[in-house]
């Protein structure tokens, strides 16, 4: 017996495709999830038109994070640019410094050094555990089960930690700049992160069993959400997201960067599309990340240079051209689109974020018919977050 | 003016017809006052105690600061312990922690969620971006001074402040509450006319009244 | 049973016996929550600053006259229950208003609260504390539905709709107890029970993650005060009622400390790691498991 | 990509090819010839994946300069296709019913670069900024610095150094 809404008052389709609400006639409310709200992944807003208990338009709304990234950089000369590139992500920041870092060596024509580039991939990594760690508690919050973030945030913090010995910082690190990276390992770091990646195991272990094992989770996240595969391509969906409907989109294996090439892994591929679906995606996307950063400390140097000769940086100017850089980021394809003038400035970067699509085309298009109850998990089972939309 | 702020007549599914006028029926139409404090010394020291105790923060992160209140609330930090915890609604919380840089197009929400808290109430600017721009010194659209449109009691420098900065900011609000020093709501009422004209100075649109709460 | 003016201290002395209990009782059960979450949790007396800072706030404005009355009618809905069934069984003291019928009253004034409550939530013109009313009135109707059920069937199954009556009736060993006696309507009436202390998963009402948070959204200071109080006293009255039907009643404080305390405990640890249904999921959870037990429990007393 | 790009020219007009990589090239293109180009690259070269819209302002020579940058997965290859509009007036057929997420984007060049897009969905809804009433930030002309002092009030006592400046005194005190 399959629950069948009552669907008869639901407002009908103008000519132009727009969905013909009349307010006065008192059959429909508008909700704003957001941006004050806590079942809103980060600042941002969507307007629900509800009828009844179901969603029958969700437009997004976003802006409210808009600092102006990419006019602030056409003022900063290329080095000073890198300092504020990773506040455009916050959750993921490495991913800001690394495409930017790698745009500006290609159009300079400098080339990391091998060393550099193993340290990149290992940040990279411990950044994609983090991001995937926070989803995991809002996944679960969005369903009302707080103490899954709380497990979480615990080992996220641990995470941190070792973010912190290696950079200094925790949230905002600033340690891939344009040439190479800042700095080596510190002694003892592959033994601390080991017991940081067993603690993490068998925190997920945990969550697993009383999340994804939980037959109310189930009940609230299978056959909801689903994108379909025809959709894939229309709305550029990439990410988890893709791989949870059977599209093995993965930068990392499409278009091999850093050291990914050296690296031994599989993208883990879906069916169902659905929230579980994607919500199990990412728990074996990160089982995998700690697996690669494990991977990544066995196999990588010893010692090596860390910078490539880079010019004076008071006088740096790079040739006209104009390239793009991605990268898998945890929530998809993370891109930077970098125009040089032959000035010392950039004269145009375009950030190109996994939640610009997500979160604004394919939201609105799959919120519709939604029970009001599941617009949060939808939300966070996109993986949206916006400050990549809005810079 | 958005379509759903305009007055209108709805037609209930009862068939009763009645009129909505939104910016009317869901906002107060006189300004804020200054509230005493209690008549007694005693009462109202008891009373600054509480509130010094039991800060609820508005769950409303407006950039990236509130990324480390979740640490904040969790296992290693556990601000629960001070007696701070997240409310999700305005009117039940008393403490608003703006986290990071404003926009424009969040500061007009964030003066709308501020004014329907209940006083006292209190806000803590995080970040260096609420300070003096920061980062963002130069950016068009992100406010450079915080107590220009807000009352703060507390500023907690950084970019970004770890938690251990906002335990200790809270330890040193509640001092604050605890003297009885931090009557941000009580002066925002006072210099009401100066605030709200920096408001509509930077927020172009403005299509809510002066009063909402 | 007599009135006497004797009963009036008596019953306000059980009252404050119960809300220091609750909220001492509340602030356990966060710090279990919290303990399952690796942390240390709120200070055991932090309900109390909570109270104290929410009837000190300076300001409060209203929406209208049912907006004052909701807490109030919440309140009253919750006195009123604990004062009308019998607390200590057996004690002149504590024994309250308890009079023949009161098992019916008791089922009335469950409701009454919650209704109070939809009316003063309405009134507050918040679209989010509207569909946390209609989610709340679907859900606990539903989960009367189980208690009313079991309340009959033990009513015909010790032929007295007096609580003090059921609980003479169940002393004299564990095995007298109501749980042993009739468990289809124990089973019947611990459902319901989950179902209307706003735990998980059945907290769809409350759920600050999509409707921030439901019914209470524009409550503040004095009236959420007023609310956190029903809060205390509410579930702690219902358990009340749960214990004198069901698990044999309490003569002395300290054993109805404990029973009170383990009946919630029931709730708490299914609460603490699930997650929330939705509101048609909830009906139907209780449609299918709840009620079917309870018209059992009906048919075969 | 050569070979794409002769294949290609068999049937379009097409501008010069610019091979910023191996998997990343750069064809230029009149404005009439978007439509057929994206089109005969989604459905006949599996270029599917419409990875971003953008916009670069070349305010010395009037231009602007749209960036359509499609992705193919099965090769790995990525093409930039690089349109050349005027300045003045700025208007661009909406490629909105190829791929609906380039609505999004559409609405975003039409805020903050004043690129019109006409029969694009919500094209003039506000998008990122509210009430904004000066000329599209994204633009070259548009001075933030400025905006920022006379908009905002800035809190006493920050010093702005030019970078630049501020570096060659640090390192050469002498002015050498």
């Amino acid at each position: 017996m399959t629950y069948q809404p009552d669907r008869s008052q639901y407002p009908n389709k103008k000519a132009d495709g727009s969905l013909d609400i009349d307010l006065k006639s008192g059959k429909f409310l508008k909700l704003w999830q957001g941006p004050q709200h806590p079942g809103i992944t980060g600042n941002m807003s969507v307007e629900l038109t509800v009828c009844g208990d179901e969603v029958v338009e969700g437009i997004t709304h976003v802006g409210y994070l808009h600092r102006g990234f990419e006019k602030l950089m056409e003022r900063r000369t290329f080095i000073q640019c890198f300092p504020i590139v990773c506040r455009i992500c916050v959750p993921e920041p490495d991913f800001n410094e690394y495409c930017y870092a790698a745009a500006v060596e290609e159009l300079a024509g400098i080339e990391a050094p091998e060393y550099a580039n193993w340290i990149r991939t290992l940040i990279l990594e411990m950044g994609r555990i983090n991001s995937y760690l926070m989803y995991c508690g809002g996944q679960a919050g969005s369903f009302g089960m707080g103490v899954i973030s709380q497990w979480t945030t615990y080992v996220r913090d641990l995470m941190l930690d070792r973010f912190e010995e290696l950079t200094g910082a925790r949230i905002y690190h600033m340690f891939i700049l344009p040439g190479g990276v800042r700095d080596r390992l510190p002694e003892g770091f592959a033994q601390r992160m080991e017991e940081t990646l067993c603690e993490i195991e068998s925190t997920m272990s945990d969550v697993y069993n009383t999340m994804y094992c939980n037959a109310v989770f189930k009940k609230r996240s299978v056959g909801v959400g689903v994108i379909d595969i025809d959709l894939m391509d229309a709305y550029g969906v990439t990410g988890p997201n893709a791989r949870a409907g059977g599209v093995a989109k993965d930068v990392r294996k499409d278009q091999p960067y850093l050291v990914y090439p050296e690296l031994d892994f599989e993208p883990i591929l879906g069916q169902d599309s659905d929230i579980y679906t994607r919500a199990d995606i990412r728990r074996q996307d990160l089982l995998q990340s700690v697996d690669l950063v494990r991977q990544i400390l066995a196999k990588m140097p010893e010692d090596g240079s860390l910078m490539a000769k880079i010019p004076s940086v008071m006088h740096w100017k790079i040739p006209r051209g104009e390239t793009y850089i991605r990268g898998e980021c945890s929530r998809g394809e993370y891109g930077y689109y970098l125009v040089t003038d032959g000035s010392g400035y950039p004269r145009r970067v375009n950030v190109r974020g996994p939640s610009y699509t997500h979160a604004m085309a394919l939201l609105e298009r799959m919120i519709v018919n939604l029970n009001i109850a599941d617009v949060a998990g939808l939300m966070v089972s996109l993986h949206t977050y916006p400050p990549e939309i809005e810079r | 003016m958005k379509e759903e702020l305009e007055k209108r007549i709805i037609k209930g599914p009862d068939g009763l017809e009645f009129e909505v006028e939104p910016l009317r029926d869901y906002y107060c139409e006189a300004p804020p006052t200054v509230m005493p404090a209690a008549y007694s010394k005693i009462v109202e020291d008891l009373f600054n105690w509480a509130r010094s105790e039991s800060i609820w923060i508005l769950g409303f992160g407006t950039g990236c600061g509130a990324i480390e209140m979740r640490p904040l609330m969790t296992p290693r930090f556990d601000a629960y312990r001070f007696g701070v915890q997240w409310r999700p609604t305005p009117r039940q919380s008393n403490l608003f922690v703006i986290s990071g840089y404003l926009s424009v197009k969040t500061l007009k929400r964030v003066i709308r969620s501020y004014e329907q808290m209940q006083n006292p109430k209190y806000v803590v600017g995080l970040g260096s971006c609420t300070i003096n721009g920061g980062m963002y010194w130069d950016s068009y659209n992100t406010i450079k001074r915080l107590d220009q449109y807000l009352p703060v009691d507390l500023y907690i420098a950084g970019c970004m402040p770890r938690p251990e900065a906002l335990l200790q900011g809270f330890a040193d609000l509640k001092k604050l509450i605890r003297s009885g020093k931090a009557e941000g709501a009580n002066e925002y009422a006072e210099k009401f006319e100066w605030y709200k004209a920096n408001q509509k100075k930077v927020i172009n649109d403005w299509d809510m009244p002066d009063y909402n709460w | 049973m007599q009135f006497e003016w004797i009963q009036i201290p008596y019953a306000l002395l059980t009252l404050s016996i119960i809300i220091n209990f609750g909220l001492l009782m509340n602030a356990f059960v966060a710090k279990i929550g919290a303990r399952v979450g690796r942390r240390v949790g709120i200070p055991i007396y932090q309900n109390y600053i909570d109270l104290i800072k929410n009837y000190g706030l300076r300001s409060s404005i209203t929406h209208g006259v049912m907006f004052y009355l909701g807490p109030v009618f919440r309140l009253t809905g919750g006195i009123g229950l604990l004062m009308f069934v019998p607390t200590i069984y057996g004690s002149v003291m504590f024994s309250n208003f308890s009079f023949a019928g009161d098992l019916i009253l008791a089922l009335y004034f469950i409701f009454f609260g919650t209704l109070g409550m939809a009316l003063g939530a309405g009134e507050s013109g918040h679209p989010h504390a509207a569909i946390g009313v209609s989610r709340g009135l679907s859900q606990v109707t539903m989960a009367e539905l189980p208690l009313a059920l079991a309340v009959f069937s033990i009513a015909l199954q010790y032929n007295t709709l007096s609580v003090t009556e059921i609980v003479a009736a169940q002393q004299g060993g564990v095995l007298n107890w109501t749980l042993f006696t009739n468990p289809l309507a124990v089973v019947a009436a611990m459902l319901s029970f989950l179902g209307s202390v706003m735990r998980p998963p059945f907290d769809v009402v409350l759920a600050p993650q999509e409707i921030p948070i439901g019914p209470p959204t524009e409550y503040h200071s004095s009236y959420l005060a007023l609310m956190q109080t029903n809060r205390v006293i509410f579930p702690i009255a219902k358990m009340v009622i749960f214990m004198n039907l069901f698990f044999g009643g309490a003569d002395n404080w300290p054993v109805f400390f404990v029973k009170i305390f383990m009946i919630y405990m029931f709730a708490v640890f299914i609460g603490v790691v699930f997650p929330r249904f939705r509101v048609e999921q909830s009906i139907r959870w209780f449609l299918i498991w709840a009620v079917p037990i309870g018209i059992l429990a009906v048919i075969v007393v | 990509m050569h070979e794409l790009y002769t294949k290609l020219k068999q049937y379009f007009p097409l501008g010069e090819l610019i091979e910023q990589r191996d998997n990343l090239a750069f064809i230029t293109l009149k404005q009439e010839q978007l439509r057929p180009v994206i089109l005969h690259l989604r459905d006949k070269e599996n270029y599917t994946h419409l990875v971003l819209l953008t916009a670069v302002d070349w305010l010395e020579d009037n231009i602007f300069q749209l960036t359509y940058l499609l992705s193919n997965r099965a090769n790995a290859t990525d093409i930039g296709l690089r349109v050349m509009i005027s300045r003045d007036s700025a208007s661009m057929e909406s490629i909105h019913d190829i791929w609906p997420t380039a609505a999004t984007y559409q609405r975003e060049l039409r805020e903050m670069f004043g690129i019109d897009f006409p029969d694009s969905p919500r094209v003039n809804d506000d998008f990122i900024l509210e009430g904004w009433n000066d000329i599209p930030p994204y633009r070259r002309d548009f001075d933030t610095l400025k905006y920022s002092e006379q908009t905002f009030s800035q809190r006493p006592g920050r010093e702005t150094k030019d970078p630049a400046e501020h570096m060659k005194q640090k390192l050469y005190p002498d002015g050498a």
